[in-house]
């Protein structure tokens, strides 16, 4: 029955271009290009490392999709593949480094590696444009909204689903181990090297395949937009204004921050932005947990 | 300790080569790094007594500094006497945020924190941006920008009161820490809250204490700040993040290592920026050089 | 005979579809730039209305925040387009905003005439086809030419002034960076005795610097770079928080340029108030002493006072006023509001705008419909910025060399 | 000195206490004993003020302390010994000990004195002064951590399982200090897993078990109780 | 022989914790180390189970050098152990810390380390395993500790202090688990303060002392020691 319930939602988010309008589209199509990030950033949180680094990662994703298009003529489909794959790479090189570190040493060195990224997107001008960034002249689909949307959900999706395979295998046994103790966990035989590298390296080729997708909806890239810090303060916003360490969680939040922010410009076009600031102190002030955290224990509370 | 010793005679004679080769780039990165590593100075009280990471620091660094333009356009007040009213201001800012915003939270997940300060940035850059627009705003006396005359190197005078200022507070907090009953309160309840409060320490207390002396201190920085930078929404913001990587270069609780990682930081930036068809590059060194310092501390642990 | 119908069908389609003219406005409205142009536009709206508006239609405007967030602009277009349901796109600032608006832009190709994106990029990514396409504010290369064309004039009037060496300070990110590879294509073509610099430009040099609006501000050691090369003209190509510290950190190690010119879009809030201000030749496309040389800019000037209680503090304001009375002017001349004849109108009309100078459409390197080409070079003198160049709209002689720092 | 009138506690939704009277008398040792989960700790914490009670009133030298913070009840007179030792492990042993009188008007003007009391007790301690309470193992900590609680100059002094984890000599060498303290008149609240050492220390003794209290009686008579023998003694 | 150090010494900055240790342990033995606090029986613990890497000396495991092989894998050669101060996993239910070491340890799949923890829980007589652990008492918390470490299938299983903090029935019921487990050949490691579990438990004793080993033996002999009794029983004895 649950399941049965999934699939309908899931076939009825993929029905919704044909009930309305571009624009909605266009927001749950942004929407859902920071659901994954944040999902993705929680994943991380959930072994306990606390990561500043999805915006380098997301944007050494967008670079890679654009200049694969461009200079080596693939298609955009595919290259948002190979900036997954690329943006894995990366991960692994680096992880060998930066998984030695925990909390804000870990924190400070993925935030430092993210301006690394962006210093050599600027300074690279031969591969990736320099300070000007990089055109394509057509983006995906050439520009369907529609088919971009269809693309976005499924790659959202996807993510979600490898969300909750984490919170459904042995992977969660790992690494909310890894979290909650490390000495406890390797003394229980976990590998905790391995399984911090493998969630580190997933985590990072979704960024990567976030931020092709956004570059090809965009069809551009340029340092100071593909890699500002907005790719990692929201996604972090929303998965703590939804409640950490759940799938369902970051997705509320996405949803909720997403369409209230939309909403607040048009009842006040000048300073909405405070309003918005508001929103995340008080839920965070009353609603420690997120919304879904919140949910959970007043229904676990009942039982 | 002794392979300590070793980085340390190492740095210095880099430093010093440095200082012979290019004397500019030395005092500037002296200067520069000194600012760095007073606005960090409170950003790392705050983290290493509260354990909170406050991203609205940049914020309240903003703050000051518009609060220091409007004495100076209001009332002719000089920047660097407006302290004695922007200090006491700002400590009683960092009061209220701390008391209407942190205290509640302090017994949830730790990166609420993170994320109600984040909330409080947000909600201070547009509400200064509401107040003032975004046009950049100046303050002008004539004395900041005198130059004055080293070893025959001619070079600007007024940001060594960067230095001057970043050496008085380092020592001020040391002593404060180390010889006062206050001091000593908020060693303790930076290491262990609940045996503070048993030893009867008023834990609450030492808290709003502590996030406001450093939004006090934030103040003085932003007084010396104010004649040298543009006043615009953001101009603090960036303070944030370089502060906290000075702080984590120095490691958690090491306030003189802030104010050293502060100037071999400002020094390398210089040096960078001194040569000509590399200044570009200059970024890349400072996060080259903070992730080498963390990443080589963290390798100084042997751990099965 | 034919015309009258054409008309009468106007009306009809006027009156029975549309009885409004809706034109969609995105702007960063928590830039200054973004409100005084959102402002602008909102005062020229009035006045056409109070005027009994186009086509006997009264004008609306929707303004929506881009939050300089590049997907907010994106989406913002969106909505104008299907749940406002514009017929026109005005408004724009930033260039990275903007290459993310240009897909769905030409998703829609309603008429857009924008004012912001002066990067190359942009035009690239817009193409040759957009023929619904206007483009008002000069593009970085357009910039850097009419710079030499003011150069050459100058040079000729003021025989004393030399500009053969010439550095640029440029802020790294992408408006500073595209300004010097401007110049130095120009001069690459310079060498060759090409191109508009040809004759005015021996040398070239730069370094670039992190702006103050982006957490840096510290100019010294590319200040000091310059000053070893001690140029004729020292340019910076920055923002507007820029503007002081730049000229601060210039005194305090006695960098004097006989030619200090700043690039930035807006100018910071005391700039003129501060005495290091007087002397400094900038570039801009206005500044608000036109008002005392051109009746459009005067009349924009007060009616803007007026309405809003504040002063135009950027080139953004004349310019958003222009948007929209250069889209209303072409609707009034197509007569209708028949897509091609709105655009075959805008081709042919010449607009007398506040931002000084008449607004006439040609094509540039890659589009069609290119607007404004030329900007101004103007000049501080004693808290005032006055045109230098053109000479047309000159209100004040330039002062030269730069006086230096001594006694300020 | 102590009085425990009807006291309820819960965390959460978890009652843990109910209706909890206990007093100790001037200069009197007083025992508390029970197994795990009995609600001895949450008893301290009620006393201490890092739990506010339901109900009930807890009174020192005939004041109200309930729902008091726990800095408030400890410049009172009041001195915890806790479970988990609370120590600041980056100062050193007179930095700690020296934290235990600080902030307790009464004691800071007698620190020298305190310190002498202190070192009498415990002369190792004189030994390691320089030393970073971070690096001791558990049982010197153990010591730190009664000693920073008589540097306060205590009416009464709390400990919560001071015995666990400590090596028998120690154990029997700390019980017969705690004699000595209570012999200089200060009233002891002992809680403990360890009965038999225990019992040896206190003039009286209450048994708490599952939130309640279900014995309460002097330490020669608990020592004869059927109960405490079987459950407790192991006889 | 299962266990055997060589000249184990692991030293923290200038402070040398654990010297030049040579430790040996028989199959199917209850050993006991006994010793001062600060004698270096938690540190030897973390050396053998992996937590550390020592300074010098070697470590043989059933004839393997396993000195320097990281902790998870000795876990899965078969040495288990419990902390001192208890690690419960906070943020799973008692049962699923069990699940954790009989899924990474043993490496039996979701379904059969369900099924092992199940066993583990009955064997230890951990009620209620789904409970979260905030509701848990000392004496279940131990007994946890215990069955994640039998999660490990160990070998070789090293009980640090797992009496303390337990009253005297609590204790007498610890003691026959412990029983129970050696007859499931398992070979334990007691590190006890308290004389009379060691003396009803162990077959033999090593006393540590300012991390060097002082004594050696059957329990009696050991208790009668001089150097024991000033060192660490005290009056008691």
């Amino acid at each position: 029955m649950k399941y049965f319930m999934i699939a309908i939602v899931c076939v009825l988010c993929f029905l919704l271009p044909f009930f309305v309008g571009a624009y909605l589209i266009h927001v749950l199509t942004s929407i859902m290009i920071f659901l994954s990030l944040a999902l993705s950033w929680d994943m991380m949180l959930r072994t306990g490392q606390l990561s500043f680094g999805i915006a380098g990662f997301f944007g050494l994703g967008a670079y890679a999709s654009i200049i694969a298009v461009d200079d080596f003529s693939i298609d955009p489909l595919w290259s948002i593949l190979v900036a997954a794959g690329f943006a894995a790479l990366i991960a692994l090189a680096l992880g060998w480094i930066v998984l030695r570190l925990r909390e804000i040493y870990f924190a400070i060195t993925t935030l430092a590696l993210s301006s690394v990224f962006m210093i050599f997107a600027r300074n690279l001008s031969d591969l990736t444009g320099g300070s000007a960034g990089k055109v394509l002249y057509e983006s995906i689909f050439k520009g369907d909204s529609i088919k971009i949307y269809w693309l976005v959900l499924s790659v959202a999706l996807t993510v979600i689903l490898v969300s909750e395979l984490f919170q459904r295998t042995r992977i969660r046994f790992a690494i909310n181990a890894i979290r909650d103790d490390e000495i406890a966990a390797k003394c229980s035989g976990v590998n905790i090297f391995k399984y911090l590298l493998f969630v580190f390296v997933l985590t990072s080729a979704i960024q990567g395949a976030v931020g092709a997708l956004y570059a090809q909806q965009y069809a551009f890239v340029e340092p100071e937009s593909t890699f500002s810090a907005n790719f990692l303060l929201l996604p972090m916003s929303m998965a703590l204004v939804g409640g950490i360490y759940s799938s369902l969680g970051p997705i509320i939040g996405a949803v909720v921050l997403g369409l209230a922010s939309e909403y607040l410009k048009l009842i006040m076009p000048y300073g909405h932005l405070i309003i918005y600031g508001l929103i995340l102190v008080l839920t965070i002030m009353f609603l420690p947990r997120g919304i879904y955290g919140t949910v959970v224990n007043r229904i676990a509370a009942k039982r | 300790m002794k392979r300590n010793f070793v980085g340390y005679v190492v740095l210095a004679i880099a430093l010093f080569l440095i200082a012979l080769l290019r004397p500019y780039a030395f005092f500037y990165g002296v200067q520069r790094g000194s600012l760095y590593g007073l606005v960090a100075l409170p950003l790392a009280l705050i983290l290493g007594i509260v354990g909170l990471l406050n991203l609205a620091h940049g914020e309240f660094l903003t703050l000051s500094l518009y609060m220091t333009y409007l004495l100076f356009t209001k009332w002719g007040m000089d920047p660097l006497v407006s302290p004695a009213v922007t200090v006491p201001l700002l400590l009683a800012f960092g009061f209220v945020v701390y008391k209407l915003v942190i205290e509640r939270s302090l017994k949830t997940h730790h990166l609420n924190l993170l994320l109600l300060t984040f909330g409080v940035s947000i909600v201070m850059v547009e509400s200064l941006n509401i107040w003032w627009t975004s046009r950049p705003r100046n303050i002008y006396v004539p004395y900041a920008s005198t130059s004055v005359n080293i070893f025959g190197v001619y070079v600007g005078g007024y940001e060594f009161l960067y230095t001057i200022a970043v050496v008085l507070v380092l020592t001020g907090l040391l002593l404060f820490l180390k010889k006062t009953r206050l001091g000593q309160a908020t060693y303790a309840v930076g290491q262990n809250p609940k045996g503070a409060a048993i030893v009867g320490i008023n834990v609450k207390f030492v808290y709003a204490f502590v996030f406001s002396l450093a939004a006090g201190l934030v103040a003085l920085a932003g007084a010396l700040l104010s004649v040298r930078s543009s006043i615009f929404p953001q101009a603090g913001g960036p303070f944030t993040m370089k502060s906290f990587s000075l702080t984590a270069m120095a490691g958690l609780g090491n306030l003189p290592g802030i104010v050293l990682a502060g100037i071999v930081l400002g020094i390398a930036e210089e040096f960078v920026k001194s040569i000509p068809g590399y200044t570009g590059w200059a970024d890349l060194v400072f996060f080259v050089v903070l992730i080498a310092a963390i990443v080589f501390r963290a390798f100084g642990r042997r751990e099965g | 005979m034919k015309r009258l119908f054409v008309v009468l069908m106007a009306l009809v389609v006027a009156l029975g579809f549309a009885s409004t003219i809706k034109i969609g406005a995105v702007l960063p409205l928590s830039d200054i730039t973004g409100r005084q142009a959102a402002n602008a536009m909102k005062l020229a709206v009035k006045e056409i209305n109070e005027a009994g508006g186009v086509l006997g239609m009264p004008v609306e405007l929707f303004i929506v925040d881009d939050e300089m967030k590049p997907e907010k602009g994106a989406a913002a277009i969106d909505r104008l387009a299907t749940v406002e349901k514009v017929d026109f796109f005005v408004g724009g600032m930033s260039s990275g905003v903007h290459l993310a608006q240009i897909p769905i832009l030409k998703k829609y190709q309603k008429i857009t005439v924008w004012i912001g994106a002066a990067s190359y990029r942009c035009e690239e990514a817009i193409g040759p086809d957009a023929d619904w396409y206007f483009h008002l504010h000069p593009w970085d290369y357009l910039q850097g030419e009419s710079y030499a064309h003011g150069w050459r004039a100058i040079t000729q009037k003021y025989p004393q002034v030399k500009i053969e060496k010439i550095f640029i300070a440029y802020e790294e990110g992408a408006f500073g960076t595209s300004s010097f590879k401007s110049y130095q294509d120009e001069f690459e073509l310079a060498k060759k005795g090409t191109g508009v610099w040809a004759g005015l430009m021996k040398d070239l040099k730069g370094a670039p610097f992190k702006s103050a609006a982006l957490g840096g501000g510290d100019y010294r050691a590319v200040l000091m770079q310059a000053k070893q090369y001690n140029p004729d003209l020292f340019i910076w190509a920055g923002y507007d928080a820029d503007a002081i510290p730049i000229l601060i950190q210039a005194k305090e190690i006695g960098f004097a340029p006989k030619l200090f010119v700043g690039a930035p879009p807006g100018w910071p809030a005391d700039f003129g108030k501060n005495p290091l201000s007087h002397g400094v030749i900038l570039y801009g496309m206005w500044a608000p002493a036109l008002k005392d040389v051109s009746p459009i800019a005067r009349h924009f000037w007060d009616a803007y006072v007026k309405e809003f209680n504040e002063e135009p503090a950027t080139y953004f304001a004349p310019l958003g006023y222009t948007n929209i009375m250069f889209l209303i002017e072409g609707i009034k001349k197509a007569g209708s509001l028949d897509k091609d004849a709105i655009i075959k109108a805008l081709r042919e009309i010449e607009y007398d705008s506040p931002v000084g100078g008449v607004l006439k459409i040609s094509p540039s390197r890659i589009i069609k419909n290119q607007g404004f080409r030329a900007q101004k070079i103007l000049q501080w003198q004693n808290g005032v910025q006055h045109v230098i160049w053109p000479f047309e709209y000159q209100t004040a002689e330039l002062i030269y060399p730069f006086p230096g720092w001594t006694g300020k | 000195m102590l009085r425990i009138d009807g006291l309820n506690a819960a965390y959460g939704r978890i009652k843990v206490l109910w209706n909890v009277s206990l007093n100790v008398s001037s200069a009197e040792a007083v025992g508390l004993f029970g197994p795990n989960g009995a609600g001895k700790t949450t008893l301290v914490n009620c006393v201490i003020g890092f739990l506010k009670p339901i109900s009930g009133k807890v009174l020192f030298q005939d004041k109200d302390i309930t729902g008091m913070e726990p800095h408030e009840v400890v410049k009172l007179g009041i001195a915890l010994v806790p479970q988990e030792r609370e120590l600041f492990p980056n100062m050193t042993v007179e930095e700690n000990l020296r934290a235990g009188a600080n902030y307790v008007p009464h004691a800071r003007e007698r620190m020298l004195e305190a310190f002498d009391l202190v070192f009498a007790l415990f002369p190792i301690l004189k030994e390691r002064l320089k030393q970073k309470v971070g690096t001791m193992s558990g049982g010197q900590q153990r010591m730190v951590a009664v000693a920073r609680a008589l540097m306060s100059f205590p009416k009464l002094l709390i400990l919560d399982e001071p015995s666990v984890g400590l090596q028998p000599s120690i154990v029997s060498e700390l019980f017969s200090k705690l004699r000595e303290i209570k012999n200089q008149g200060v009233s002891i609240l002992l809680i403990e897993q360890n009965v038999k050492q225990g019992l040896k220390v206190v003039e009286r003794g209450y048994v708490i078990e599952n939130g309640r209290i279900v014995l309460e009686d002097s330490s020669t008579n608990l020592m004869n109780n059927d109960h405490i023998k079987k459950a407790y003694l192991g006889l | 022989m299962l266990l055997r150090t060589e000249k184990l010494t692991k030293s923290f900055g200038g402070l040398i914790a654990v010297k030049s240790v040579d430790l040996k342990v028989n199959q199917g033995e209850i050993l006991g180390i006994i010793g001062p606090n600060g004698a270096g029986k938690t540190t030897l613990t973390n050396l053998i189970s992996g937590v550390f890497y020592p300074t010098e000396g070697r470590i043989h495991f059933e004839d393997k050098d396993i000195t320097f092989v990281p902790a998870h894998l000795r876990a899965r050669m078969g040495i288990a152990r419990t902390f001192q101060l208890v690690r419960p996993l906070r943020d799973f239910t008692a049962f699923e810390n069990v699940v954790v070491s009989c899924l990474f340890a043993r490496g039996e799949s979701l379904r059969e380390a369900r099924k092992s923890a199940r066993k583990i829980c009955e064997l230890v007589e951990l009620d209620q395993p789904e409970r979260r652990l905030d509701r848990l008492t000392v004496f279940e918390l131990k007994k946890l500790e215990i069955a994640r470490a039998l999660g490990c299938q160990p070998k070789l299983l090293i009980l640090d202090e797992v009496m303390a903090g337990l009253n005297f029935e609590e204790m007498q019921r610890m003691i026959q688990l412990v029983k129970s487990l050696r007859e499931k050949q398992i070979t334990i490691c007691v590190i006890e303060h308290v004389m009379s579990v060691i003396s009803q438990l162990t077959d033999r004793v090593v006393v540590l002392d300012r991390g060097e080993i002082i004594a050696e033996g059957p329990y009696e002999k050991v208790a009668h020691d001089p150097k024991v009794i000033t060192a660490y029983l005290g009056e008691e004895a």
